[in-house]
Parts: structure tokens; sequence; C-alpha cells
């Protein structure tokens, strides 16, 4: 259910910029807007499925925890 | 793109623009033939009048006196053109290279007279209203002023009234309009142009301005936008408005009307543009932005009030927007934000209500909008009883019924007072539809609805453009100068200058300096 | 130019200085109080003047590519793919915050003005508002934040006012009984809020007079942050430290606090309404940003047509960043460092580095 | 163009439709709670929560009784309230509460549960009241009838509020400064009480409003003493006055002064402004007490010569010893229980810091122990309508 709802939401989102693009030939304007397209409704299905994402907080965190950590130290 | 838009666009392309001039077909030297030719083309209308004239004694010179019933003022054409035609008595001179030049300038008393060389040409002036003389053996004819389509005079505006300022309102003659006007700017600098519009109407069309104060660029794109124009008829200046408008689909008129002469004044000397249509006394004023149709005229001639009519006129615009969209979400979702004491009435009037607060709105502001669709068009004795009827005797009895709660009539009732104070019907009509919406809006998000609702709305707002003139300028963008007369109206003589974004050249309007005190001292 | 769109100075300061309330409006307050106490309105000021100096940085940096934006010069001054990688980084810092601030507003709302209405609707349906306005171009989000500006105002006037019967000057007593120590870490809290303003520097070249953009950027970041500290001042004065360090939205709660006679009292949606507006303002530009940003560092034709697949991206990633409301405060730490890396190292690089290869290896014309 | 508008509005339904309306409640779903009374049970709380029946309030007016109090019990206060939902068909909501009674069972064990459900539900807000039942159920306190304010529960918070504008004793205490109170480690809450005067078994009766002299009243007592979250003992109402001089809580009361010759006079209060301050001196914590206080004289009984100005002054420092004991006998009270509800300690933070860091553990200990230095300036202004009273007259 919560997926054919993103895939239509999707749709949508398709048919509004998508014929545009395709009618234009701006291969590159068109591949970067797929690929977009795709990661958002790879991500939101992930999410409304509960899967387990890698979250890019945590590399954050890991880069920049010690930073942030010695920086309060010193004050 | 859907396949059926390109289709209709197909449709479209297939028929070319065909309208004024089609192949030009010349009038012949020989009368009968003529008279022949125009009968058949008017398909032998009997309103079609031919009056055949000897001109000299031998008979010889055949003339045809041709014009339409009721468009033609037969006094007129009686006086000025047969009785001058048949009394002449001078016959033909010398000295004249043409009979015709010599009736044209010696006998016919009409004021204006043309040439005509087509026969599209004589039809236009027939159904102008103007009298055509055709001679025997000579291919042409002139057309004769005598215009006197009996048209409604002069009368009071039924839309747009004011307690102080001019009763006088437009009328459906196009020349008694421009008249108006020209009889209220007496500089040669308002400039009139005209065209005729419509494949079939052939409606006269008059674009009105002041040279020297309105922005060219404005009526460059006027002009670009006309052209493009290609129906059958118009009927009403809405016509027109609809197909050179800005934006497709607002709901917003970026065009104004008004049927008053006084307000086309004072758009012409902002430097705006007009556009009069014939048939109607709605004109087109060009370009307008938002803050303008708060406006009345009445603002510039009250002197005490300087604003504060106008602040009302935008809170009524809120409340006549957004009263049950707020009553639905504080009701519905935010019950934290009432005074306990008025959350205990408002709970106990809701008591026993079958509906939820919501549809009790949607159903309340629909009955009400019927209700005023069925005024506007009920009989005018018969329409003050159904507002009633429909107002005391429904509201009334639908909260004895317990269908409706007081609180939620009281909402619509404001909502509705409120929508009648905003001065432009034009703008009444999006927030009416919009209502709704943000009632919807509401209903499934409380004030966040609302708010977003809101911010949408103003991302359209400004997102509007009248004839490339910004559409909620000056608010944004800000111009501090345009807020002399935008939220309030700042006395008059500190109103120096034209809007700023429309008329771009000759800003300064005035340079009285205001009231004084005389000097007491000698 | 993908963007034709030009906004005038006045325009600019009033984006600016939206940006700067955003969501520091209800969250600043609990960050400095909770690290300096009671004296956490001296972060706050502290936070002003550090806000005038990294303007000024800024404004410098908008003033040496004024027909540009920070990704189209990076590739300048850095390289062709060294920029890029920087300029892509720097676009997903945009893009995380915004995702972030996202996340703030669901979050808000499903706590204090919607209850039980899930977070991805209200998160979504804000986003379509956002992407909505991204398309169309930055001159009408420049002027709705015009029309929004006097409203942002007139709330926070009424706030303000409303409250003054409720300052007690004790609060603020006793005055650095802690030192300077605390102070600083508020004052980080606090700057951390006031590096995002780096992310105006892909819209300076749309100044109509590119020369005057820097007086209206400082002074909206001035006025700015002023008002920041001002509501803070007002939170500590009127809650006190104990009451304002234990909430999490306590600007919210101040609110509930007015009262005036009989009347003006339950009036907190005040805050709500404002927060909105500034905080729609600071994400569209966000937003926009980063769209306008990816679009340059592609060079498509476009930018529109992203909108709406970083829509659903944003959405799906504020979820996924904040799993939990202890996350969120976990970020807390590292924004700091992670802001201060693209607003403060990457301008001042940027800075030398231009200066430099203008001195010593000029750029050429079309790289 | 169009394509976006039809899309947004696609997007739109999308959205709201399944949506539903979750967060919707209707105002007729709604059990208006004003008031909730917490008393202790074995293991847990009883809960009574007072509901609104607003068809009775209305004007049109019902026969039944104008609220309803409904309880529950259970061993947290969040499942108590939840509970109700099994004898009230309508959900209870919160963000109107007026009141919360708390009985002295409660109080003397810690009210700190209690607070924090409070502080961290999202309906509650913080602007109701809290007192303490004193010696009565905080259930009968909520179920009974009351006159003119036909809601208990509103009908106290009116009259707490009016009260602690215009008389002396009463304060009233709101929930967020009930916990900066607590949470504070140099200053002790207080709490106003509230009980049954009267009959108490006819309060709860409508036979109560029938009469012209209710025969059970809700009345407001002098101030309970907390100690952090527990209630330890309760002040009488002339150290209440005292506290709230001292406090800055007096806003507008009357206080009788002895005349010179014996009999009484009535002094109005129209301004007060009370100030604590503490010091170190010497390395010895100090309190410091200043009250300045403006007054009219209100109501003469007593022969006195109101023409000279010498019986001013006089007045005034009878005055101002009147109230400088109340004051001290109230700070008497305080030191007795051992909680300082005046927050010397806080004072002494706020002008030293550091030495409170060192002393502010043994602070309890050292309370008792504190030098108080009481100032009282006492201004009188006028003396109403007239100058002499006519018993002066009367009597000669």
């Amino acid at each position: 259910m919560l997926v054919v709802g993103i895939l239509l939401i999707v749709a949508v989102i398709a048919w509004i910029d998508l014929p545009r693009l395709w009618r234009k030939k701006q291969k590159k304007d068109l591949s970067v807007y797929l690929i977009l397209l795709l990661i958002g409704t790879g991500l939101s299905i992930a999410e409304g499925l509960n899967w387990d994402i890698p979250n890019p907080m945590d590399w954050l965190i890991y880069v920049y925890r010690p930073v942030g950590e010695w920086i309060f130290h010193q004050l | 793109m859907p396949q059926w838009k390109r289709w209709s666009r197909n449709k479209g392309r297939q028929k070319p623009m065909s309208q004024e001039k089609p192949d030009t077909v010349w009038l012949k030297s020989d009368l009968t033939e003529n008279l022949l030719h125009i009968k058949q083309s008017f398909g032998n209308s009997s309103d079609l009048n031919i009056r055949e004239i000897f001109l000299d004694r031998d008979e010889k010179i055949c003339m045809a006196v041709l014009y339409m019933e009721g468009l033609a003022d037969e006094n007129q054409v009686q006086h000025f053109v047969i009785k001058p035609l048949i009394h002449d008595e001078n016959n033909y001179m010398d000295g004249y290279d043409s009979f015709l030049e010599y009736i044209k300038m010696r006998v016919i008393a009409g004021g204006s007279v043309q040439d005509l060389h087509d026969y599209h040409s004589v039809y236009t002036s027939l159904l102008s209203g103007r009298t055509v003389i055709l001679s025997e053996g000579i291919p042409r004819g002139i057309a004769v002023s005598s215009q006197g389509l009996e048209s409604r005079n002069v009368s009071e505006p039924i839309t747009e009234t004011v307690i102080r300022g001019p009763h006088e309102a437009f009328c459906e003659s196009l020349r008694k309009n421009i008249a108006l006007l020209r009889w209220r700017i007496k500089s040669p600098n308002l400039w009139l142009e005209t065209r005729k519009i419509g494949r079939v109407t052939g409606t006269n069309v008059a674009i009105m301005y002041i040279n020297g104060i309105v922005n060219e660029k404005v009526l460059k794109e006027l002009h670009s936008r006309l052209d493009r124009i290609d129906l059958d008829g118009v009927l009403e200046s809405g016509y027109i408005e609809q197909l050179i408008q800005d934006e497709k689909y607002s709901p917003f008129p970026t065009i104004d009307n008004t049927e008053r002469p006084d307000i086309a004044t004072a758009a012409l000397l902002e430097g705006r543009v007009i556009l009069l249509v014939d048939g109607t006394p709605f004109v087109l004023i060009l370009p307008v932005v938002f803050p303008q149709l708060l406006q009345s005229p009445e603002d510039y001639y009250n002197k005490t009030d300087y604003g504060f009519v106008r602040i009302l006129r935008y809170i009524s615009l809120f409340v006549s927007l957004l009263a049950p969209s707020l009553y639905v979400a504080v009701t519905t979702f935010h019950q934290e934000m009432l005074h306990t004491t008025l959350l205990i009435s408002l709970a106990a009037q809701r008591e026993g209500i079958p509906f939820p607060a919501f549809v009790e709105a949607v159903l309340m502001e629909f009955i009400f909008e019927t209700l005023r669709e069925a005024g506007l068009r009920m009989l005018r004795p018969v329409g003050t009883a159904i507002t009633i009827v429909g107002a005391l005797v429904l509201g009334e009895a639908a909260v004895q019924a317990g269908l409706v709660s007081p609180a939620m009539v009281i909402v619509v009732s404001i909502t509705a007072i409120s929508s009648f104070a905003i001065p432009s019907y034009e703008l009444r009509l999006p927030i009416r539809a919009l209502r709704f919406l943000f009632m919807a809006l509401a209903a499934s998000f409380g004030l966040y609805g609302i708010v977003l609702g809101g911010i949408t709305l103003l991302l359209h707002l400004t997102s509007l453009r009248s004839f490339g003139i910004p559409y909620m300028s000056p608010l944004a963008p800000f111009n501090i100068e345009g807020q002399k007369d935008t939220l309030f109206r700042f006395p008059l003589w500190l109103m120096k200058t034209r809007p700023r974004l429309i008329s771009q050249y000759n800003r300064v309007r005035q340079q009285s300096t205001g009231p004084r005190k005389p000097d007491s001292r000698p | 130019m993908i963007e034709r769109g030009k906004i005038s100075i006045r325009q600019f300061m009033v984006l600016t200085l939206l940006f700067v309330i955003g969501d520091a409006i209800i969250l600043a307050p609990s960050h400095v109080i909770i690290s300096a106490k009671q004296d956490g309105w001296i972060s706050a000021w502290i936070g002003v003047g550090e806000a005038l100096l990294l303007a000024v940085m800024y404004s410098l940096l908008g003033k040496r590519f004024p027909q540009q934006t920070l990704v189209e010069y990076s590739e300048q001054v850095w390289g062709r793919w060294l920029g890029k990688g920087i300029s892509f980084l720097f676009i997903t810092y945009i893009f995380i915050d915004c995702a972030l601030m996202t996340y703030e507003a669901g979050d808000f709302l499903t706590i204090h003005f919607l209850m039980g209405t899930p977070i991805e609707m209200t998160i979504s349906l804000f986003l379509l508002v956002v992407v909505l306005a991204t398309r169309l171009g930055i001159e009408t989000i420049a002027r709705t934040s015009e029309l929004l500006y006097p409203w942002v105002w007139i709330l926070f006037l009424i706030l303000i006012v409303s409250l003054f019967p409720q300052v007690e000057m004790e609060n603020f007593q006793p005055i650095l009984a802690e030192g300077f120590s605390p102070i600083l870490k508020g004052n980080v809290y606090f700057l951390a809020n006031v590096l995002e303003l780096v992310i105006l520097l892909m819209i300076f070249p749309y100044v109509n007079q590119p020369g005057k953009a820097r007086k209206p950027y400082v002074a909206g970041m001035v006025i700015g942050t002023s008002v920041l500290a001002v509501i803070s001042m007002m939170t500590i004065a009127v809650l006190g430290a104990t009451v304002a360090s234990i909430q999490q939205y306590p600007t919210y709660i101040l609110a509930k606090k007015i009262s005036i006679g009989d009347f003006l009292e339950r009036v907190e949606a005040i805050v709500a309404i404002m927060w909105l507006f500034t905080l729609f303002m600071k994400i569209s530009i966000c937003f926009y940003a980063s769209t306008l940003g990816l679009a340059q560092l592609f060079r498509l034709n476009d930018y529109r047509p992203l909108t709406f697949p970083l829509g659903i991206i944003a959405v799906a990633l504020s979820l996924v960043l904040i799993p939990n409301p202890a996350f969120f405060n976990y970020t807390h730490t590292i924004w700091f460092p992670y802001s201060a890396t693209f607003a403060l190292l990457l301008p001042v690089l940027t800075l030398v580095l231009s200066a430099v290869r203008k001195r010593w290896f000029p750029i050429k014309k079309g790289m | 163009m169009r394509r976006k508008w039809m899309a947004i509005f696609i997007c739109f339904l999308l959205v709201v439709t399944p949506t539903g309306c979750w967060s919707r409640r209707e105002l007729d779903t709604l059990g208006l709670a004003t008031g909730a009374g917490i008393d202790q049970t074995e293991n847990g709380y009883r809960v009574s929560v007072q509901v609104v029946n607003p068809e009775q309030i209305a004007e049109t007016g019902g026969q039944g009784p104008p609220v309803t109090t409904l309880q529950t019990e259970a061993d947290t206060l969040f499942e108590c309230l939840r509970k109700l939902t099994i004898k009230s068909p309508r959900k209870a909501y919160f963000s109107h509460f007026r009141m919360i009674v708390i009985s002295e069972e409660v109080s003397r064990k810690g009210v700190r549960d209690i607070l924090d459900f409070f502080s961290r539900d999202h309906e509650t807000r913080t602007d109701f009241f809290i007192v303490i039942a004193k010696k009565t159920p905080a259930l009968d306190v909520l179920s009974h009838f009351t006159h003119i304010q036909k809601i208990p529960s509103q009908k106290l918070f009116d009259s707490l509020t009016t009260s602690q504008e215009a008389w002396a004793p009463t304060v009233g205490v709101q929930l967020d400064q009930l916990i900066t109170d607590i949470v504070s480690e140099g200053k002790e809450p207080v709490l106003t009480g509230v009980y049954v005067q009267g009959k108490n078994e006819i309060g709860n009766k409508e036979e109560n409003i029938r009469r012209i002299h209710p025969p059970a009243l809700l009345a407001y007592t002098p101030l309970g003493v907390l100690k952090k979250d527990r209630l330890v003992g309760w002040l009488n109402e002339r150290e209440s006055i005292g506290y709230n001089y001292a406090l800055n809580n007096v806003k507008n009361t009357v206080g009788d002064v002895p005349c010179p010759k014996g009999g009484k006079l009535v002094i109005e209060v129209v301004r007060s402004k009370g100030d604590i301050r503490g010091s170190v001196e010497n390395g010895v914590p100090h309190g410091k007490i200043n009250i300045q206080v403006e007054g009219n004289i209100g109501e003469v009984s007593c022969q006195i010569d109101l023409n000279d100005a010498q019986t001013y002054y006089e007045l005034e420092k009878r005055a101002e010893q009147r109230i400088k004991k109340y004051v001290l006998s109230s700070i008497k009270k305080s030191k007795q229980l051992q909680s300082d509800i005046f927050g010397f300690g806080d004072a002494i933070y706020r002008d030293n810091p550091r030495y409170w860091k060192k002393i502010k553990k043994d602070w309890d200990q050292r309370y008792p122990q504190l030098k108080v230095d009481v100032q009282v300036d006492v201004k009188l202004q006028g003396s109403g309508t007239v100058g002499n009273s006519f018993i002066q007259k009367m009597e000669k």
C-alpha cells in the first residue's frame, strides 16, 4: 500500500517534468533528473518499509565528533 | 504533453488567420450592379434601406443613398443627405474633377465624409451606421456620418457606488464612453487608437492612454497581445481580458475593470492604459496591481479618512478568506487557544450537532453562496424576499433544529459581510473559491494547513505579473514611495509622484504644497 | 546563467534577516541556555559581534566574484575536479541542513501542534510548498519574504512587548558565576546557527547591484542575530534559566506565558506562525541553493526539473538522518565543526587561494 | 504552468485524503477537564478529574450538575488519566486545566512525579494553579457545588487570582514557578492550601447552592511550606503575610495597626515592594529584607487626630513594626521547618556565587543560623475621603 502510494506520487512528479526533458533531448539534464528520481524513490520506499539505511549522519558523527569534543574540551 | 492538448492545438492551426481583409473587391461603375451585389451580400435584409435619387432634371445622374435602418439616424439622413441632394439647384458645376467630389464638397451637410472604393468598406460603413452614397458611372462611393443608434443614456453606476463622487457610469456606446473621458481630460495628449476585433462581430475596441505618461513597454506588449487575438466575436470586455491576461490559470484578476469614468480617468493619469470595448459599459484598466483592487475612488474624495477604511478592507479581505477556516482549525485542532469560557460556550453550542465542524462550515458557506447567486439572478423585487427567507428564516430554523451551531452562523455571516467590503468584484470571486480550499486545509491540518496555504497563496501572488509589472508592488518588491497610497492613503499634497513601476517617465504629478494657514503678519 | 531573476538590495537584506532568524528563533535560546545558563544572553550578544565579522568576510568573497555563485567560482579557484568535489560537499552540506530543518519543523509540529499526525505528512506538505517556491525562482522567494517580513516583525514585537511585565531582572543574576567557559560553549552553539549564513553566497550574484550587496548582508545578519539575542534574553528574563533549559522549544513556552488582562492570552500560535514563516524562508533558500548548485555543478540548462526529485530525497533524508529525537540533540555537537568546515575553512581558503592565483597565476578565461 | 498546479493539487489530494484528520477532535468529542485532584492510595494515586458538562453551563441551562468529577485509581498519574476513558464517553482534554488540587497526604510524600507529567504533556499549559487540599481529600474539593461561578475549579482559580491581588496571605503558584523553586538549590517552594469550610457532607449536593448562606464553602488557607517537593508544614495567616511582603507578592491588601490610645486603625496598602538580598560579610552569610509600603488610612475606629503630622509618623512607625513582626515570625517558622522559602540561598548565590558553591551542600543546616536583617519603610499618603473620623467628634 505504502509502496504503491510512493510510486503514485513519483509518477505524478515524473509527469510534471519528464515529458519536457524528454522532448528537449537534453541528455545530461535527463540523466541527472532520472538518477535523482531513482534515488528519491528508493530512499523513500526503504524508509517507508523501515529498512536499514546507512545514515550519513553516522559518517558525519564519525568524522566530526572528535573535533567537536576537542573544541568543547578546550573551552 | 498529453495527447489531447496536442490535438486541440493542431486543430487550431488548421484555420489560418482570415479576418479583416479577404480579397478586396472594388466597386463597379455600374450602379445597378453595385446595388445588386450589396443587396445580395446582405441577403436582401429588409433593414437595408436604399433610396434612389435623380439629381438633375434630365434624370441622367442616378444616385443611391444607402443606410441601415436603426443604425443610422433617419432624421440626419433626411436632413443632411437626402434633402441637400434633392434640393441641389446648382447641379453639376465644372471645376470639380468628379461629380462625387462636388457632392462631397458642396452638397452634403454631414459632419464627416469618407471615400469608399471597395465593397468591404461599404459594408463596414453601413454597419457602423453611416450613410453610403453611390453614383451611376463612378466606381467610388462616399460615406457620410449619420450614426444614430439609440443607446442607453449615461446613468448611475450599479456595481461601484460611492457616497461622494460623480454618479455617472459608462454606457454601452463606445462613442459616448470616449466622450466621457475626453470631457474629463482636456488634453491632446490623450491618445486614442481603435481597432476591430472579432472575425464576425468586428467589435470596435479603443485603446486610450495619455502620451508621455504611459509606459511604452506596456503599450507595446498590449498591442502584440491584441494582435494575437483571433476569435469570432467579442460580446463583452471580459472576452478581451481573458485573452490578453498574463497568467492563464490564475484566479486573480491581472486586469481591472470599471464602469466609472472617474476611475478610468484616474488610471489614465497614473499612466495606465484603458481599453474600451463597444457594447459594454465595463472598460479594462491595465496594468493592475493587487493593492489597487482594494482601493475605492472615495478614498481620494473624502478628506478626513487617510486610510482607516482601507485598512478595514485589508482586514475584511483576510476575514472573508480565512474566517471559516480559522474557526474550523481552532475548534477542531487548537482548542487550547480558546479562552476557557468561550470554549465552554462553543462546546455547548456544538452539543448534538450531527456534522463535524468542517462539514458544517462547508454546508453553510455553500448555502450562503447559493443564496447570493440566487439573489443576483432573481427578479429584483423577488430577490429581497429570497434573501430574507434564506438568510433569516433558514438560518434561524437551522439553528433551532440543531443542524448548525449558532457560532457557525455568526462566522458565515461575518465572512459574507466582509466579502462585500472588498471593492473589486473581480477579487471577490477568487477569494470565494479559495475560502473552500482553505477550509479543506484547515480541516486536515489545522492552523498549519492554513499557514502553508497562505504561504502558497503569497507565492502565487508574488509570482504574478500584470503586463510586466509585479502584481504585489509596491508591497513586494517594496517601494517606499508607493506606500503613500497602499495600505494608507497619505494626504493628497504628499503624493507627488505617480506609481513608480507603472509610469516610468514623467513621474512628478504635482508640486502643490499642502494647505497653509494665511500669514497672520502683514 | 541558469537563474535570470534579480533581487533588490532590500530584498537581499530581508532574505538574510529571515534566514538568520530561521529555525534559530525557537532553538537558539535553548542551545545557549543549556550551557551558559543565565549568562546565555552574553553568548548570544558575542555571537552578534561574530556574525558581523563573518558577514564582512563572506561579502569580501562575494565581492571578488560578483557574477558567480560559490559553486561556480570554486571550480575556478580550486581547479576543475577538486572544485567540483568541494562544491559537491558544499551542496550536501546545504542539503543536509535543509533536511535537518525539515525534520525540526515536523518534530515541532507533531509535538505541539498536530498531535497524532504522522511526521511524514507534515514534512511532505511543507516540502511541497518549498518545492513550489523554488520552482518559481529567486525573485518570487524574495518578494514573498518581503511580504512575510513585516509580519515577522509584528509578531516578534507583540511577543516582546507583551512579555515585558513578566521580566524579572533577578533571573540574570549572578553574572559570570561560572566564568567565561560556559559562555563560550553557549556561544559555539549559537555560532553554529549563524555559520549557515554561508549558504547565502549562492544568492550573492543575483543582487541587482552586485557591488552593493555587502551592506544589506551585514545589516541583515546583525539585525537577525540581535533578534535572536533579544529572544534569548527574554527567555532567561521571563522563564529563568532553570525552566528554559529543560524545554525543547523554550520560545514557544515563552509565548505560553503571555497574559495581558483577560483577552490577550493563549497566543502561542503567534510564535508558531512566526517560526513557520522564517523557517519556510530558510528552508526554501537552502533548498533553492542546493538545487541551483547541483544544476550548476553538472552544468544543466535548468534547475527546476531537479526540484521534485530532490524534494522526495529531502523528505526521506530528514527521516533517515534523525531516527529519534535524542539523535537530534546529538547532532548539535558535530554541527559546529561541520558547519565550520564550509563556513569558515572553505571561504577563508578560497579567499586566500583566489588572491594567490590572481597574483601569480591569473585565471584563464573559459576554464 | 497548469500542469504544475494540477500536479500540486494531486499531490495535495494524495497527501490529504489518506491522512484523514489524525489530530482532529471535534468540540463535542472533548471532555473538557478543568481541574484535577490527586489523592494517595495504597500504592498509587486516585485521580479525580473535573469534566465540564457544557450544556449545563450554557445559557439555556439544564438540570444536571455543571461538572462531573470522575475518578480512577492507578499506579501512575498518566495511567489514571487515560483510564478515565473507561468511565467517560469522551477523552479528557487537559489544555484548560485551571487547578490541580493535591491532597496533603500526597504532598507530604512528594509531588515530583505529578509535576513531571504536567510539564511533559503537550496538552497542558503552565497557567493553572497548584494548591494543597488541607485536611480534606482532593476529591471533595473538586466535587463541590459552588455559587456564582458554576465550575468549581474555575471558581477556585478566579478567587485565587482576585485574592492574591487584594489580600496579602494568599499567593497563587503556577507550574513553572513551582518547578523552578523545587529545582533551585537556594529556594524552597510554597503552595496555597484549600479546604472546605463548614459542612463538608453538604458541599457536594445541589442543596449547597440553593441556600443563600451556603453551608459549605471552598476557602483558601495560608501557605504550606515545601522542602524540595515535600510538604513540611503550614504557615499561619500572619506568617503568610510576612512571607508575601518579603517576596514582593503583595499588590494590595489591608492591615490593622493599633492606635496609640487603644482601638484600631486599618491601613490599606496600595503599593508594596519587597526585596530580598543576600551577602557575605567576613565569611558569614547574611540575609537582608527590604520592604517599602505605601498606604492609605482606610478605617479608623479609635481616638486619633489625623490633622496632626506627628500622628502620621507615629502610625507609620507602628505599621512598620507590625509588618516587621510578621516577617520575622515567618522567618522564624521557616527556620524551624528548615526550609528556605525566602530564597536567601539564591540571593547569596546571586551576590557571591563562589561562596555559595562552598556552602550549598549544607545549606539546610546553615539556614536556621542565618542572620536576617529586616527593614520596613511605610509611607502613609492619604486618609480616604474624610479627614478626622466622626468618631473623634462623637466621643468628645
